[in-house]
């Protein structure tokens, strides 16, 4: 069981090194390098001073020694300078990082939960009303654009009735620390948590309530049924456990989209994590910055991946390979 | 006369995913002459259908040997392959997942004779017809989909297909047991019926005796992918040899065995080993009630014993098994 | 006279299919007696499996439903009971075994709680109890070191031993009924005749009655006492197994009987062609156009059969068939 | 001996029983209405309603139903109606072509690996594990702002970071069905690897692989919509997502700037998110109990 986990650790590796190789391969492949794209916010430069900037920054150097010293460099926790904020990438993402899981993780637990929950209540009566009420939610929840959901959210239960902050992650005039902060963060938080789970409960209520129904037409749930298992120990004890697999493999799978839709969401609600950040990059052309970002994303989808397939060998004995 | 299908020293070895072996087939000969039928029987991991996958060249072979109608096509590939492909045609096990749910019936049938290159078009559409009436079908189901006939009629379509190129060798991969048992005997029958008429030689896979007695002429017994025992269908049933054998004869349920005392009958204890690493020695000794030191040291060879009989047991000859040969012949009806 | 242990009168099941009920199952009436072990016997299609699923309540619920009639257990009906009351049973009075022994076993607990579960349900067992108790189990369908066995998870055993620990599931409670549908269609010939000798071995020590549903003629004529045999979901005879092998009186039950080859010893010379039964069994949407059901498959149909459908007659033996046949010779 | 029945039936072709099933499937056939409609308005209705979708036409902030521009106009005074009409055929164009190319990556990966397995295999899901480990949106936002925002780079960045789960559907549907027995049966008669993946195998995967490449251009257009909600779209061309992401900042005065063409995208994303179920559904029957 171990040693399943280390061998995807190792994989883990690996793959973190492709998305190094991978950034550092378009930057040199895009047209313009970052001299360019600096000289240009200087408002132009001496052909000699480019060059020599060129030397500074290693770009006359071959391919393979330039891409050699790149990862060498984040290995020791070097991304670079922001060509905006000038500061260290590293730091601007650390300073940032928080926020992004805080919402993140928020939003991911209720979707799974509520989600999970909502999907085997309907599995269980499928001519209900909650049944129905459940592929509806569904249907819509994949269909809207999670930025406007956002929108509408905010129009809704900050502007028609105002319950909930517009934006931000604490208010302006807030000094408290200690448990009045701690309550302000989560005032905060409920909206975009909010919007950012509507569209994975959509997901995760549908693929629940799809395992659900194979699994009770399973032939292991009829012997439960005929051993005389009361019904609540068929759902809860033999049903469950078995239709919950797929919903833990796809929230490892789905991670990585999960934290692109909150680039979205805190774009919204000006939150001040790394989707953020992404977008004011974007807006700085602050290539450093952004591929930073987009390296610190996918190491915490293979964390979570790592995480996933922990839960996965907890949860079913056959360890299958994955 | 050259013999339709000679098999010598077969290997079909399988990678598995952690590096070991699967020895799926350890070493098989044997021959089938032309017109007749020899059946391979066994339980399921003893390789007859890795076997006779092999032979119909739908499986990579490791080593060994296959001749058909004297050509070497071990190792055959490109249009070599396809002229021996006309010679040997299989017909599967399961008639729900042999034929392609999205072909009409009539245009599976005339598929091999398509990509075979055999006859001008309208020959095809002529032999199709003739191919139908052959095993029972009507011309008007020729525009039908799969779905649409029932499992018999599907098996009736696949033996279509197989007769198609007019092969001399026809491989039957557990024709019957996927069908229920009042169709068995209409697939059984068609098979005999052709055999007899069109001069068939037929490969036959089973795990059921009793079909395999019926049909074939030569049976071979195997074990673990290895040939246990073999004969002629008098030779074999008349006098079995190996306790494997016996076992497989004993656990038959028989209408004639009403009421009969298990205490008559040889029971096997736990399940064959896995072909991943097969046991030194005799392979069948881990479940052998008749098993000795030397069984479990010495691997031992398939030697012939009188006639086309072989077996693979040191202790074939031996008293106690013979009394249990002839305990077992009284239980059931002498044909 | 005694009330039989189980009684079935008159059920009709049917499933709901685009607004109309197709019954699958219609007239059927049977009893089990304390100990006795009764063979349900016909094609896949002909109502053997829904009419074994009934008995425990277990129709699968839409589309299918008992439309009509009782299932007296110790004289209680089964038919409408509530499912508190049904789960008492279940398990524990009627327990079943089903074909598939690589499915039917959840992937995700070991086999000993799979069986303790049941002792902790029905016996209100304590865990440790209960445990003692599967692996008393596990020992007595014959699986090696059963204290370290019980440890282990379904894949990790093979289709034999799966099915061996499905009976102890079944047999767990000691119930006075056990049903098992198919049990050894999914296994080896060597691995069938080792489950059929443990049946028989605890039937002896449990004493449970058994239902055996099968197609395979052999294992009826071995196994059973009494045969019943079932097309297009009715009874169409029923009487003890020697007769049923040695003669058959209905043409679809001597159609089953001959058209299997058996295995003779020494093997005849001349193998002559089997008795075929043409035909498929009709769908239960077609069942009803008047008339015997198996009279278009049938050899000896006569022009009664094709308008009339027979009933099950008694006869002097006490063996019951529904043929037409019958009725002329009687009379 | 043959059928008992004297006539044979007609014949019916897996495609004709699943366009019956979906015939029937009346949320389906709404759907499919839906996006017919849309598709229509957008190739038609720029030549219909010739209001100039980027040009100041009418006082900025005008609500609906307030002026002849009746869903109003936004900040810079621009038409809403004409830039939902307009925008229609960006928002549809990238979609299609960016499905396109997700289904055409996803299928050619996954039928390689699934048919030749071993190590073309683990290989290509080594490929396909590292795509999936990518948050999808920001490398795209990498890609589109390194090498430009054209609705083709647009449209090229979204099929690269979408194909994985159609690679794994197709991967897992051709492993399945190359073990059947047809497809060996058609081995036994000399059909060769090209036959084999093509006219065998992928005709008996297509149920579950058109239902995918539905909901692809479903994905397709919400992707895009994101990217030009982020300022990462064509400055030459009006999409949906780009009037979202042009009029936030003015919520609290003309709410209506954002509600309608997200209510757009929201509607055509819906009735492919139907159709798609409504091919599913029809695909297999068995389900339809659910």
């Amino acid at each position: 069981m171990l040693k399943g986990s280390l061998n995807k650790l190792g994989n883990a590796v690996v793959l973190l090194v492709a998305v190094l190789v991978l950034n550092f391969t378009l930057i040199h492949i895009a047209p313009g390098d970052p001299v360019e794209a600096i000289v240009g916010e200087m408002g132009g430069a001496t052909p000699e001073m480019i060059e020599q900037m060129r030397a500074q920054y290693g770009l006359d150097q071959p391919f393979i020694v330039q891409i050699g010293t790149y990862l060498g460099n984040v290995l020791t926790g070097d991304l670079g300078m922001s060509t905006y904020y000038g500061q260290p990438v590293t730091q601007l993402i650390w300073d940032r990082i928080g926020a992004t899981m805080l919402l993140v993780i928020t939003a991911l637990m209720t979707a799974m939960i509520i989600g999970t929950v909502l999907g085997v209540f309907s599995a269980q009566k499928r001519r209900s009303i909650l049944s129905h009420f459940v592929t509806v939610i569904a249907l819509a929840g994949f269909s809207a654009p999670v930025f406007w959901v956002g929108i509408m959210l905010i129009l809704l239960l900050s502007v028609s009735i105002p319950l909930l902050p517009i934006s931000g992650m604490t208010s302006a005039t807030s000094e408290a620390g200690g448990i009045a902060h701690v309550l302000d963060v989560l005032h905060h938080l409920i909206l975009p948590a909010l919007t950012l789970a509507t569209i994975y409960l959509a997901f995760y209520s549908r693929l629940a309530r799809a395992s659900m129904l194979e699994v009770l037409g399973s032939d292991y749930v009829r012997t439960a049924r005929a051993k005389g298992m009361p019904q609540r120990l068929v759902i809860y004890k033999h049903a469950l456990r078995n239709a919950i697999l797929p919903v833990v493999t796809f929230a490892g799978l789905q991670f990585g989209q999960l934290i692109s839709g909150a680039v979205l969401v805190e774009t919204v609600f000006a939150w001040p994590g790394l989707g953020t950040l992404a977008f004011e990059s974007i807006l700085r052309r602050d290539t450093p910055t952004l591929l930073g970002i987009l390296f610190f994303s996918s190491m915490m989808v293979v964390v979570m991946n790592v995480l996933t397939d922990l839960v996965y060998r907890i949860i079913d004995p056959r360890i299958k390979a994955r | 006369m050259t013999n339709v299908l000679e098999v010598e020293n077969l290997k079909v070895h399988f990678p598995t995913g952690k590096g070991g072996k699967v020895h799926a087939v350890d070493g098989l000969s044997f021959t089938l002459a032309p017109g007749t039928a020899f059946g391979l029987v066994g339980e399921s991991g003893s390789g007859k259908t890795t076997a006779a996958m092999a032979c119909a060249r739908l499986t990579d072979i490791t080593s060994g040997t296959v001749r058909l109608n004297g050509r070497d096509i071990t190792h055959v590939s490109g249009a070599e392959l396809k002229k021996a492909r006309r010679d040997i045609q299989v017909v599967f096990q399961d008639p729900y997942a042999s034929l392609n749910p999205r072909e009409r019936a009539g245009s599976i049938v005339r598929r091999p004779m398509d990509l075979l290159e055999i006859g001008s078009p309208s020959e095809r559409d002529a032999r199709v017809d003739e191919l139908f009436a052959l095993v029972g079908l009507r011309p008007d189901q020729k525009d039908l989909f799969p779905h649409q006939f029932s499992g018999g009629q599907r098996q009736r379509i696949g033996v279509a297909r197989a007769l198609a190129t007019n092969p001399g060798l026809i491989v039957c991969d557990e024709p019957v047991s996927a069908l229920d048992v009042a169709i068995q005997a209409q697939i059984l029958n068609l098979l005999g019926r052709l055999k007899r008429d069109l001069g068939l030689s037929y490969l036959f896979i089973s795990h059921d005796l009793a079909v395999v007695q019926h049909l074939c002429d030569q049976i071979a017994v195997m074990y673990l992918g290895q040939i246990v025992e073999i004969g002629s269908r008098k030779e074999l049933f008349t006098r079995p040899l190996h306790p494997y054998t016996h076992a497989l004869i004993s656990a038959v349920p028989s209408p004639e065995r009403i009421g009969l005392d298990g205490n008559a009958r040889i029971r096997l204890k736990g399940d064959p080993p896995s072909p991943i690493s097969p046991p030194e020695g005799c392979r069948f000794a881990g479940r052998c009630a008749f098993a000795e030191d030397r069984c479990r040291a010495t691997t031992p060879p398939l030697r012939v014993i009188e006639g086309g009989h072989a077996v693979a047991c040191h202790r074939a000859e031996e008293p106690d098994l013979a009394a249990i040969a002839i305990a077992q012949a009284e239980s059931l009806p002498a044909g | 006279m005694t009330t039989p242990l189980l009684s079935v009168r008159d059920l009709e099941i049917a499933f709901r299919s685009d607004g109309t009920d197709i019954p699958v199952v219609r007239d059927l009436s049977f009893d089990l007696a304390h100990g006795e072990t009764l063979g349900i016997v016909g094609e896949s299609g002909c109502g053997k499996s829904i009419t074994a699923l009934s008995l425990l309540g277990l129709v699968p619920s839409p589309p299918g439903r008992v439309t009509k009639g009782q299932i007296l257990f110790e004289g209680e009906d089964l038919v409408g009971a509530r499912e508190q009351r049904l789960n008492q049973v279940r398990g524990n009075d009627i327990s079943m075994v089903f074909q598939e022994p690589m499915t039917s076993l959840n992937p995700v607990y070991t086999i000993g709680e799979q069986i303790a579960e049941t002792a902790r349900v029905h016996f209100g067992l304590s865990k440790a109890k209960a445990w003692k108790r599967a692996v008393e189990m596990l020992s007595l369908v014959g699986i090696p070191s059963p204290d370290q066995r019980a440890y282990d998870y379904p894949h990790q055993l093979s289709g034999g031993m799966r099915q061996r620990v499905m009976i102890a599931i079944a047999l767990v409670c000691e119930p006075k009924i056990l049903i098992a549908d198919e049990p050894t269609t999914a296994l080896d010939v060597t691995v069938q005749a080792q489950i059929f000798d443990l049946f028989q071995d605890l039937k002896r020590q449990i004493g449970a009655a058994i239902i055996l549903i099968t197609h395979d003629i052999g294992v009826v004529a071995q196994m059973t006492d009494r045969v019943m045999v079932m097309y297009a979901g009715r009874k169409i005879e029923e009487g003890p197994v020697a007769q049923f092998v040695r003669d058959p009186r209905h043409p679809y039950t001597s159609g089953l009987v001959s058209c299997i080859p058996r295995l003779m010893m020494p093997p005849s010379d001349e193998v002559e062609d089997l008795f075929e039964i043409p035909g498929v069994v009709p769908a239960p949407r077609d069942l009803n156009r008047p008339g015997c059901p198996f009279s278009p498959r049938c050899n000896r149909v006569m022009p009664r059969c094709r308008d009339e459908n027979p009933a099950l007659e008694v006869r002097a033996d006490g063996r019951k068939v529904a043929c037409w046949l019958e009725t002329e010779v009687a009379a | 001996m043959t059928d008992v029945t004297t006539t044979a039936p007609k014949p019916v072709s897996p495609s004709m029983q699943a366009w019956r099933m979906f015939r029937q499937n009346h949320a389906a056939v709404l759907g499919l209405g839906i996006l017919i409609a849309i598709i229509v308005i957008s190739l038609l209705g720029p030549y219909i309603y010739t209001v100039p979708p980027r040009d100041m036409v009418w006082m900025p902030l005008t609500p609906p139903g307030t002026s002849e521009y009746v869903l109003g106009t936004d900040y810079l005074g621009r038409d809403l109606l004409a830039g939902l009409i307009n925008g229609g055929r960006v928002t549809l164009a990238v979609g299609f072509a960016a499905a396109l190319i997700t289904v055409a990556i996803g299928i050619s990966v996954g039928a390689l690996a699934g048919f030749f397995g071993g190590r073309v295999d683990n290989f290509l899901m080594r490929v396909t594990e590292f795509f999936q480990v990518l948050p999808n949106l920001l490398f795209a936002m990498v890609v589109v702002m390194l090498f430009g925002p054209d609705l083709l780079n647009i449209s090229i960045a979204i099929g690269i970071v979408s194909w994985t789960s159609t690679a794994r559907l197709t991967r897992g549907e051709f492993m399945r069905i190359r073990e059947m027995d047809f497809v060996k049966a058609e081995r036994s008669i000399g059909a060769g690897n090209t036959r084999l993946i093509w006219r065998v195998i992928l005709p008996n995967a297509a149920p579950p692989l058109i239902v995918v490449s539905a909901l692809a251009i479903g994905t397709a257009i919400l992707f895009e919509a994101g990217l030009s909600f982020l300022g990462l779209s064509d400055p030459n061309s009006t999409s949906w997502g780009r009037m979202i992401g042009d009029n936030r900042p003015y919520i609290l005065d003309s709410p209506w700037g954002v509600t309608f063409p997200g209510l757009c995208i929201f509607l055509t994303v819906l009735a492919i998110s139907l159709i798609g179920d409504g091919l599913n559904d029809a695909f297999n029957p068995k389900l339809r109990e659910r």
